[in-house]
């Protein structure tokens, strides 16, 4: 029983860990859904995201020094609560202009929007490298949601549980959002057939440049939330976007539920995993992947698609 | 994120230019060259394999403060026989393959006679064999596995700081006998990590303590807190870390913020100077260094001086270890090719194996020297403990003690080390 | 015994019925018709008797053996070959290719991953008499993506063709096509009629009538009615549901 | 009787091609550039001829090819050590691995097209990277296998030293003729067409018989047997196996280094990116420490406005002169 008491802690971690890279994930399936495009650059605008945070939080802007020092007085805590609501509005333009950019790639086929997406990725990735350089930051924590508490006579940490909290309520508003609201009901008929948004009279231009920023502040939210755990590098990116696309898979294309559980269930087969060899613990959700599609070719809550076409 | 040694990924290169000639020079045309230094003799080219990215970037780039030092001193009072000494230096990411490409290219493209610079040891091997291949010299100014010294030592390459082995001998016997004898062991999973744990297990066990688990973590790991989970469920009385580069600042961070650096006691092999510098809060446990720039010594305080002065600019204010080895390290070589008259590999090897460095030269407590079974200098091992009341913002450590180096000897690294005989490598003249 | 036979064939797509008890027999050498309204489950059936779909319930018999659930591949190995309703090119091969690729010989060869393609000039001949047929012949060379409509509709029935079908399913040949089209199409299916055993699904009863020896209606999913043009001209449920009014 | 369609054996550009690499030892110095550049250019060149096959050929989107690269690389090595010190030996060994590798993978995904292909490919990339990575014992992890020789080419009772760079570039250049010979007769072979035909339309494709999984799991097997030899070369250039060639980002190179090159239009695009790819590492490289954002900006740029890559801007400029020379050019669906 007590190899049991010993997991409990693993099953603990490994859920609020779910629950982040849900929160990644769901940006993505916002695009893929709607747009049917493979977003490679997702990671780049949760590292853009993480780094506006960084530069707020830590008082590095570009702003004249009495004005700086102004803001450097401000408490640590009103700092960091504006990053977590400034930032994603603050990398939404990058959302825009790629949503622009991929203009072009509309109707042809998905490869070129998966091979645009890589090259502005890898772009922004070295932009982040010309105006941040190369070393690690770390996001300072505000001292109330930082620390650890005693729970099952171990430490854990406070901020960790903190963040799962914010991917619940961040995936309360997209399900709000996309359930229970007009331009939901727009996103998921679009989702299905762009052929009746446009015999709708929905605007469906429009609708792709909205879903997009709503991805683009999803990605660039989850960016200022990780970034206490992850830490800020100009690769961050990759580290985020590869774990989002393998739980889309595993969930399902175009499925909100998919995206959430896909991401739970990943986060606590690499938590459990790493209870018994931590160093592999990465690879189980792979293997996760693969068993999942071996059987059920569409992921767990997946329709079909026109991307198997 | 564990899955991350994607990580050097988007590769970037940094090539800087040194001297008069720069290396995009080379590009537009055959070598050409001003002649401007001792009556067309040829200069003497350095090639500086720093990392400027990845796991190690900062830490490459204090190195190369430390090498572009000595050579700027060196060029200062005339160069070396005569001649002018030149730099060459591009990013090798942290990256064994880039490694390989950028010394390539520094040795057939860039006519580079010596090798300097590493700080991850998987870079240091890969830069070795090329060395091997055309016979140049190569110095490992940072890397500190055991093994560099060990299994992969090499006739042309030296290792020039004090090794995982080395530390742990400092270390182990004391913490066993007064902290405790559950040791769990944290290591990151590339060659410098398991063999500087491996020596760290033999040491324990000498002494009479035990391992109660070894946690292998990936390099570019950012999430420690199933690592930390683990630690707290084991129990341990001490934890060994053999953790490098940003992955132990983003460790040291999250033991602290989850105040578990009271609960155990650890022991870092090897602290490096830039890894630590601006994480001054999350400083804690007892850890090695081989040079700390306070050291009561004579020569340090201008030494800093000196260097601060080169540097005014750098984002570490002062030099730490890493810095100083690259410093000391070429600086010997280039007093070396001075002894041996020449730059020829086998002559400067020779005047290298085995040579004394006075502890007041290297400003040290104790002698060094070259030892000529494994190429690697053995030196003045200090355990430090974070500073409780330091002198000014620099001040970070609180050396405890300095053991000789024939204290801190690795005893079995000579029958692991099987060099070429010096005959059988390939000559070169740089 | 019939060339061709599906019994009782039941088909769903989740709760839907989309084929209920079909049954169809086709002879060899006649033409058959397979008429109904849009979205009576025409295209499906075929899409059941060539392999793309599995039925829930009944059997294919080809030559009185069953070949029920076998792959689209495995029944165009047979010498079932068939067309598509929308066009089902390789657009980027020219015309010439494009037959080249379905010939017998090509696939026999398909293995052989060092010779050349089509360095055989008796599979030049086979490919360019095909062609000739369908009225190409001229056009060897063009990308199939360049030809205009009429010229694909003709292209996509000599792929089927090149099959060197016994059996030949054609999914409405006339769709999209103008009074001329049909004209030439009702000519060549007329010179194919007899030398292979031809099913069409057809929409343009005037067409169908003019050139089918047996038809088959299909409403919900469901043979209504069977018999020869003449007959089924007469047929009250044909009437009845509007389907034999010529237009 | 209609005369055969042949395509030409040998052609011309396939000749200028060779020339060019076979003359590079001679002036890569004096340009500035260094003769182990030319051997790594030379492997990637074939590494991207033979992911092309699948890319630009099958229109099969992999995004995990450095798996194969990388088993070559390990199994050149673990060959060495542990089978037979003989160079052929370890190639066969390289292709061999790879093939296993590229079996595998085609077993799970071959009834996969379009961004699903992309999406198991890069899951299974991942698999392969993190592998080799964590089995230590057998791929010396992040450090790589180290200690790789640079065997001698033994041909009967001659003996050829590959040592120096020189040595191996004309070794790797004779591998290059012959693969890219291969890849010539393939492309035009029936399996060839047939698999060019199933990348047009599938359904049709197996309408007319062609039982479609297996071609495609085949010319996955083949494209990875290929580039597991240009895998095993590699190593034995770099003396040494690294897992970083199988990462998501190399593998994400290689698909770069294809279109920018044009394969997507081209037989011999694969080998311009190739080229283009590592001329713009060392010579941009060397101006500005950002290359990336420079190279990444013109993908995007060729990725908008001209997806045919470098190949098909040039195609497009030769059509237009041939336009203005002769009014009608036959389409042609031959790969060029």
């Amino acid at each position: 029983m007590t190899s049991i008491v010993n997991l409990l802690p693993h099953l603990l971690n490994g859920i609020a860990l779910g629950l982040l890279f849900s929160l990644i994930a769901l940006g993505f399936m916002l695009i893929l859904g709607l747009m049917e495009q493979i977003n490679l650059a997702h990671g780049s605008l949760f590292a853009l995201g993480a780094y506006f945070a960084y530069a707020l939080c830590a008082a590095r802007l570009p702003l004249p020094p009495d004005w700086l020092a102004v803001w450097a007085a401000v408490p640590l805590i009103w700092r960091f609560a504006a990053a977590v609501v400034l930032a994603p509005i603050l990398v939404a333009p990058f959302g825009l202009i790629l949503e622009r950019l991929m203009r072009r790639t509309y109707g042809r086929d998905p490869l070129y929007g998966l091979l645009l997406t890589f090259g502005v990725a890898m772009v922004i990735e070295e932009l982040i490298r010309v105006v941040w350089g190369t070393p690690d930051y770390m996001l300072p924590v505000p001292q109330e949601i930082s620390g650890g508490f005693i729970m099952l006579d171990l430490i854990w940490s406070t901020y960790r549980f903190w963040a799962a909290g914010m991917a619940i309520v961040a995936m309360a508003v997209v399900w709000v959002i996309v359930e229970r609201t007009r331009f939901g009901a727009m996103v998921k008929a679009g989702a299905h057939d762009s052929e009746i948004v446009q015999a709708l009279g929905i605007d469906l231009t429009k609708l792709r440049v909205w879903v997009f920023v709503l991805g683009t502040m999803m990605a660039a939210f989850a960016g200022v939330i990780m970034a206490p755990l992850w830490g800020i590098r100009p690769h961050m990116g990759v580290d985020a976007v590869v774990p989002a696309f393998l739980i889309i898979v595993l969930g399902g294309v175009g499925s909100f539920w998919g995206a959430a559980i896909g991401g739970l269930l990943v986060g606590m087969v690499v938590g459990l995993s790493s209870a018994y060899a931590s160093e592999w613990s990465m690879l189980s959700m792979y293997l996760l992947l693969l068993l999942v599609v071996t059987f059920r070719a569409r992921g767990l809550f997946g329709k079909k698609s026109v991307l198997e076409v | 994120m564990k899955n991350s040694k994607i990580s050097s990924g988007l590769s970037r290169r940094l090539i800087m230019k040194g001297g008069l000639l720069s290396a995009t020079a080379a590009f537009f045309g055959p070598w050409k060259h001003n002649h401007v230094w001792a009556q067309g003799a040829k200069p003497i080219k350095l090639g500086l394999t720093c990392d400027a990215s990845g796991q190690y970037g900062n830490s490459g780039q204090d190195d190369l403060r430390g090498i572009r030092m000595a050579i700027d001193e060196f060029n200062a009072k005339g160069g070396v026989l005569g001649r002018k000494v030149e730099w060459v230096t591009a990013d090798t990411e942290t990256n064994p393959a880039t490694g390989t490409r950028v010394a390539e290219r520094f040795v057939s493209q860039d006519q580079c006679g010596f090798l300097i610079g590493a700080l991850h040891s998987g870079v240091a091997n890969a830069i070795t064999q090329v060395a091997n291949k055309y016979g140049v010299i190569y110095f490992n100014t940072n890397s500190s596995a055991p093994s560099e010294a060990g299994e992969n030592c090499s006739r042309v390459k030296f290792v020039w700081d004090g090794n995982g082995t080395n530390f742990s001998k400092a270390a182990v016997q004391n913490a066993v006998q007064k902290i405790g004898k559950n040791w769990l062991l944290l290591t990151n999973d590339y060659v410098w990590g398991h063999t500087t744990s491996a020596a760290t297990k033999g040491q324990v066990e000498q002494a009479g303590g035990k391992i109660v688990d070894n946690l292998l973590v990936p390099q570019n790991t950012r999430d420690f807190t199933s690592y930390l989970l683990k630690v707290q469920q084991a129990k341990p009385d001490v934890v060994a870390m053999a953790i490098g580069g940003d992955d132990m600042k983003v460790l040291r961070q999250q033991i602290v913020s989850l105040k578990m650096d009271e609960k155990v006691a650890w022991i870092n092999n090897q602290q490096d100077w830039p890894d630590i510098w601006g994480q001054a809060d999350t400083l804690f446990g007892v850890f090695g260094t081989s040079w700390y720039h306070k050291l009561q010594l004579p020569g340090v305080a201008e030494f800093v001086k000196r260097w601060q002065t080169a540097y005014p600019q750098s984002p570490i204010p002062v030099p730490g270890n890493v810095s100083y080895n690259g410093y000391m390290s070429t600086r010997e070589l280039l007093r070396a090719i001075e002894r041996a008259g020449s730059t020829n590999n086998r002559a400067v090897i020779k005047a290298l194996e085995g040579h004394k460095m006075p502890a007041a030269d290297r400003m040290q407590h104790y002698d060094a020297y070259i030892d000529a079974a494994t190429h690697q200098v053995q030196q003045t091992i200090y355990l430090a403990r974070r500073n409780a009341k330091p002198a000014d913002p620099t001040d970070l450590f609180d050396v405890i003690s300095w053991t000789k180096p024939e204290t801190a000897l690795d005893t079995d690294a000579p029958n692991k080390c099987k060099m070429k005989a010096p005959a059988d490598i390939p000559t070169f003249d740089a | 015994m019939a060339l061709f036979e599906a019994k009782d064939l039941h088909l769903r797509f989740g709760d839907r019925v989309v084929l209920e008890s079909v049954s169809l027999a086709f002879e060899a050498g006649q033409l058959s018709g397979i008429m109904g309204p849009n979205g009576a489950g025409k295209t499906t059936c075929f899409n059941v008797l060539t392999g793309r779909y599995k039925p829930h319930r009944g059997q294919v018999l080809w030559q009185g053996e069953d070949i029920t659930g076998r792959s689209p591949q495995a029944i165009a190995r047979l010498g079932i070959a068939r067309s598509f309703q929308l066009m089902n090119l390789f657009d980027e091969f020219t015309v010439f290719e494009n037959i080249a690729i379905a010939l017998p010989q090509t696939r026999a060869r398909a293995r052989n991953m060092v010779a050349q393609a089509y360095a055989d000039p008796a599979l030049v001949d086979e490919a360019q008499a095909i062609l000739a047929r369908v009225g190409l012949a001229e056009r060897a060379d063009d990308e199939a993506k360049s030809l205009p409509y009429g010229a694909r509709r003709a292209l996509e029935i000599g792929v089927a063709l090149a099959c060197k079908p016994k059996l030949l399913f054609l999914d409405e040949p006339t769709a999209g096509l103008g009074s001329d089209g049909r004209a030439r199409l009702a000519d060549l299916i007329l010179k194919l009629k007899g030398s292979v055993t031809i099913v069409i699904i057809e929409h343009d009863m005037e067409f169908l009538f003019s050139l089918a020896d047996q038809i088959s209606v299909i409403h919900w999913g469901q043979v209504i009615a069977k018999g020869t043009p003449a007959a089924l001209k007469a047929n009250p449920w044909v009437e009845a549901s509007n389907l034999g009014r010529l237009n | 009787m209609a005369p055969a369609r042949t395509i030409p054996t040998i052609t011309w550009a396939m000749i200028v091609v060779w020339l060019i690499f076979a003359s590079v030892p001679l002036w890569i110095e004096k340009v500035g550039l260094y003769h182990y550049l030319g051997v790594e250019i030379l492997i990637f060149a074939m590494y991207a001829l033979a992911y092309n096959l699948v890319l630009g050929h099958a229109g099969l989107p992999s995004f995990g090819h450095g798996a194969f690269f990388g088993v070559g690389a390990y199994a050149f090595g673990l060959a060495q050590f542990n089978i037979a010190a003989n160079l052929w030996v370890c190639l066969a060994a390289a292709v061999g691995a790879a093939a296993v590798a590229g079996a595998l993978v085609a077993l799970f995904i071959s009834h996969r097209r379009g961004i699903y292909y992309a999406l198991m490919t890069i899951a299974f990339g991942q698999i392969f990277w993190f592998i080799a990575i964590k089995a230590h014992g057998l791929t010396g992890g992040e450090d790589g296998l180290l200690k790789i020789e640079r065997l001698p080419a033994t041909l009967g009772v001659t003996v050829f030293d590959l040592k120096s760079n020189v040595a191996l570039y004309y070794f790797v250049l004779v591998v290059f003729v012959a693969v890219s010979f291969l890849l010539w007769r393939i492309v035009h072979s029936p399996f060839g067409r047939v698999v060019k035909a199933i990348k047009q339309n599938e359904t049709r494709a197996r309408f007319v018989g062609y039982d479609v999984w297996r071609f495609k799991a085949a010319i996955l097997v083949i494209s990875a047997c290929l580039s597991g030899l240009a895998g095993g070369l590699f190593s034995m250039a770099q003396a040494s196996a690294f897992p970083d060639v199988m990462s998501l980002h190399y593998s994400g190179y290689v698909v770069m280094m294809t279109l920018v090159g044009g394969g997507l239009v081209s037989f011999w695009g694969p080998v311009i990116g190739a080229v283009a790819f590592f001329l713009a590492r060392d010579i941009i490289g060397a101006v500005t420490t950002g290359w990336m954002l420079w190279f990444g900006l013109s993908f995007v740029v060729l990725v908008l406005f001209k997806p045919e890559g470098i190949a098909g801007i040039y195609q497009s400029l030769a059509q237009r002169r041939a336009k203005a020379a002769a009014p009608v050019v036959a389409p042609n669906s031959q790969a060029r």
